[in-house]
């Protein structure tokens, strides 16, 4: 009787409690905190800072490994972060469906008035391979202990989308995924305080005023084909991209054929929601105190931020370029909204193009190089994959 | 013996920094120069393929087959059968509230 | 660095792209045109389309088995179509929970008022038995390499039934399970093609004009027992049959015992459709040019089509048969109903009944035979797993 | 050895059909007809018990336990709470455009 | 031929059937009439009642184990219920997730504004421990054969929560899994029945005439701090409940901190529904007649009524002690509710309080003890779960 | 054989119910007696506690960031979108049957 209080004793958490999972609960209620009170992509880091929370509390067993006698009867079961991270983050499963999702909420209109647009996805990219460097010469000069996929994994935060990001670094790196994903998800909710002095100090007033020509009606034919050229060309260039651009493009046809809305809007509500909240728990469980605790993390962090930085200046530089060469004008401001966020990084260039002209609306001319800058990081991502991996 | 080398090379807890020479670190950093050339090479390359693919595709479509009637750019997929239930339902409110009107007026 | 690039070379779809990948991407995309274009059943064809192109893409790994080292941890992930075809179309969950929804989403309202169309929905599954004979000369004359089991599962097309099909293909030869899928769902979007010409051939003007009596309502309390009766049924007579109509069963008691409203309604929205769009993409990854451009899926093809023809001739000569012996008169054209394609095979009996007397609704008359061709066809499938596996 | 044999018999690649004589292709036939012969025979039988149960089913229900409101053959189970809120919405919408219009006519 | 014929002979239920299947099957439908006709907890009861008629269908197939070859090919595949209970109920996931959308549906704002009302959610919990040792002296006298993991799992039918009792049972007691959900669910569902005269006999008219004062309106952020609240002290002082109350807490959180209401309000319908129908199958699958038509199932229904009725009656003394020494008048009706059986013990409180006073409406106030016994019946089995299992 | 030990231990089907004496039903008996004491003690324990530490809670965070409007304790969250859209809806259906009222009333 007093052996099972002790037992009791030892099975709570103050007995058990080590400082590690202490610090660790306190990261996870602070992203808690920043996704419901500073509205910090709060779909992903409420529940991944929850995961956080729980995978931390000691002999809760929420990562604890199923156990099975010699004839493959189950002695004892895994945790639910242990099988919703085997399950669906592991195989890649989770990210791909979120990406499906994401393809059918996508409306590629915009980016279809004006091509053009592509090559701002394309530039914002340059964030991801100089944080490559970064993380390179980290590693190379010994400060840090990073490999080549580890760098390949930490650039793609610079990527600025959540699901690529976990897919990638699910495959390259999984012990800095906790670290990733939430650099990932942080510096997008961040777009609109990292963005606009970047995008003031490299343009001019005048430059921000630039007003761009309506976009051209865009056909629904032009809308169902566009996701199916998309896979046939990646399936001809990249197929290490097509796991992503593939779903991804499924999601959009889905959208756009007209014929299947109800697999449509399960796929944007119910299907992506659900996936959600176990992809956040299954992230979370990557927050334990040895993978997170260290100086790895804090490259990690400064990293990301640095990706978002250059990946933002490189948007704007690019259109800039553009904008001397085209015969229709070109807002550098639109350069920015490549790196993907969707739509924050949109909407942060209309703000900042509202500022200079109050009559200037560019939201949905940043759109086109919004949605660009998801399939730009998704190529950077099966290019890294085949890289790395192959 | 070979699925011991297998673990080594995947597992994350072997990584062998403590005989990092020099010659490893340059090549980790040729590496990720080459990874930075032929990443961002591709990503031009694919997304420029992509304009004139995009391009081309527009200008067949429109081409062989003319849409009179351009599609709104916003479509609001996931309402639009609800929204369509209510016109209905607008409609039938109406007609009934002005019928009701009606005869509380001959009355 | 040159090896590098030679790799990512190596790596693109236009290195590594056979043929018969070529062609099977193709064929997707010639799904996705027919779902879309002509509205082949598009809620299946254009997952199962996109699902054929993206496990072709050579490199793209939709297919890989997943790989594990000697303690088990997960040295490399499985392809997305990997898991969905081994832990969904395999195990034959996916079928079972389509054909609860699809339970959910029936009415037995009109079947009850006249429970003799039961006999036209027995009598359309010949349509199956007479194609199992087919594909069985076909194999025993050595021009097509089909096994009893082979020639089973190339017969359940006939029952025009898409999960039945798949639920028997997929235990009895997975290998056909594309082409047998394909065939069953092209041929229920053909329905209104290949249906009203043997229609016009079989009757006279006079027969397609006569007007049935006005059904009896059915009450409340006989559509909540009804289900019950038939697992009841099955459970005596062909428990092999009870995963489909098991399920089949549940979900229609579900709809009409009025308590689990909200249950039901999942069953026949979010959770179906999340299936369908997995089920899909699962079914397109057995469209492997090894298994799909051979002899074999000529003669699958060309069967189910036999197959639909004989099971529509069947229903009609079946009530042709009973309006006979009835006292009560029958329009032969409902006999058509009987091969289930739930419910556009009742439309089309209205539709060919319009035509011959302007004012001959028969839709409500072909519902009757129409979903006692679900209950025939699972009835079918039941026969054949036990005859064929027992 | 055992599971050698087993994995060959449940294998497609491995079909013999080279060694399928005449004996091998008639028993595939005898099978077949035997399956249809069963298969219908099986398909009749069940539905046609189906059909006195549900027959004597329904007698049975409507003798001891008699409806007096038929149910709607078609039933919109999944709109049907929408409905219901949408009824009590009508209501309420005509009522206050009716007592609006009131108001407005003794003004 | 007529060997197949007898073949399919053997393969039907007439043949096969065995008195246990046969009486199982019987009380399967019985669960499916008391869930249709008399309202028992439908959403569990039906797919409990239909899983139980499954399983028992001879020759079925619904818990077949799926077989592999020695190349880890599955040569047959496994029955839907087989991957429904070893997938979502031997692993705990079902459960789980339940929880966290039962969390999504909780107010916990009339607990919050009366805090001491959590006191008799933790009395009505003496209906379990007082249930565990009645099962305990059943198995130490040899009458029934009860360990005390056994003798812990049928005690927490007295929590009348559901999910908590199929996750401690599937933990400490898989063979009595059946059992102790049916009595759990059918309990609960009784509550209107079992709880009234108790509820009489130990209050006199005045005590249940009791009007309470209103309650205090609650903040949106004490709403939202409560679950993370919850969270640490379970950490802190029970992590072996952590699973349950984490979940629960995460739930809760996604419904208060309303930014994440996509996430909430598909955890609260489609995410529970779908999960709620595959529990209920799981459920059912182990009402097989060797774990169910025996003397144990007898006593575990016996126990079940006597641990709700101990507990309604400890809740309502530990209300007329409260009422003793509380500055504010507690009617000794709520207390009844601290059983948990949300929200149809509270609703009770109400209908017994409003009987003695017709101004009297304690619905409300008896939300709190109805919540608060939620948690205690969590709390409750994370020490059975530590002390058992440890 | 550690794994046969660890079987047994864990399978229902070997309980040892034969070979059970007076040691054993005194044992279980007492276990039971104590997982009663303790969980008792324990869920009470933990209630105080929460008890205190909601109270706390709410004190702090009423002394600290007060609030004016209270929130309404039935929030139908699930229905929020709906009965919104549902308001302005109605707004709008009034509106426009009360229009129509009174063009009918000047015609
Ligand atoms: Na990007
Ligand atoms: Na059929
Ligand atoms: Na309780």
């Amino acid at each position: 009787m007093e052996n099972k209080l002790l037992n009791l004793y030892h099975d709570t958490g103050i007995y058990q409690l080590e400082f590690g999972q202490f610090a660790m609960i306190c990261v996870g209620l602070l992203l808690v905190y920043l996704a419901i009170k500073k509205g910090f992509e709060p779909l992903l880091l409420l529940p991944i800072g929850i995961g956080a929370v729980l995978v931390n509390i000691p002999g809760a067993g929420f990562m604890a490994e199923p156990i099975y006698d010699a004839a493959g009867h189950m002695t004892s079961p895994g945790g639910l972060q242990y099988y919703i991270y085997h399950g669906g983050i592991e195989t890649g499963l989770f990210p791909l469906i979120i990406f499906m999702g994401v393809g059918a909420m996508t409306d590629f209109g915009p980016m279809l008035a004006n091509p053009k647009t592509l090559l701002l996805g394309a530039a914002a990219q340059f964030g991801i391979f100089a944080t490559v460097i970064g993380a390179v010469l980290l590693g190379a000069s010994g400060i840090m202990d990073f490999t080549l996929a580890d760098a390949a994994a930490i650039g793609i935060i610079g990527g600025a989308d959540g699901p690529t990001a976990i897919f990638v670094a699910s495959r390259l790196a999984p012990d800095l995924l906790g670290a990733i994903a939430v650099a990932a998800y942080s510096y997008m909710a961040l777009v609109p305080l990292i963005q606009p002095p970047i995008m003031r100090a490299l343009t001019s007033k005048e430059e921000r005023s630039i007003k761009m020509v309506q976009l051209r009606p865009v056909t629904k034919k032009e809308k169902i084909v566009f996701p199916i050229v998309v896979i046939i060309l990646v399936a001809m260039f990249l197929p290490s991209a097509a796991p992503l651009l593939g779903m991804f493009c499924f999601g959009n046809l889905m959208r756009e054929c007209g014929v299947v809305d109800r697999l449509s809007d399960t796929a944007q509500n119910a299907l992506i929601n659900i996936v959600t909240v176990f992809l956040g728990l299954g992230v979370g469980s990557k927050l334990s105190s040895e993978a997170f605790l260290n100086l790895e993390t804090l490259g990690i962090l400064s990293l990301g931020l640095i990706a978002f930085s250059i990946g933002t200046a490189a948007g704007i530089l690019m259109a800039k370029l553009m904008n001397r060469f085209s015969t229709e004008a070109i807002n550098p401001l639109i350069g920015a909204a490549g790196v993907s966020a969707v739509p924050m990084a949109a909407r942060v260039a209309n703000k900042v193009g509202l500022e200079a002209n109050k009559q200037n609306f560019l939201l949905m001319h940043a759109m086109g190089p919004n949605v660009a800058g998801v399939i730009g990081s998704a190529v950077a991502a099966g290019v890294m994959l085949s890289y790395v991996g192959g | 013996m070979l699925l011991f080398v297998v673990h080594l090379s995947t597992s994350k807890h072997h990584k062998q920094v403590e005989s990092k020479g020099i010659d490893a670190m340059s090549g980790l950093f040729e590496d990720g120069l080459g990874l930075m050339v032929l990443g961002m090479g591709f990503v031009f390359l694919f997304l420029v393929i992509l304009i004139f693919a995009t391009g081309y595709m527009s200008r067949l479509l429109n081409h062989f087959f003319p849409e009179v009637l351009p599609v709104v750019t916003a479509r609001p997929v996931a309402s639009a059968p609800d929204s369509s239930g209510v016109d209905a339902q607008l409609t039938a409110v109406i007609t009934a509230a002005v019928h009701q009107h009606r005869n509380n007026k001959n009355s």
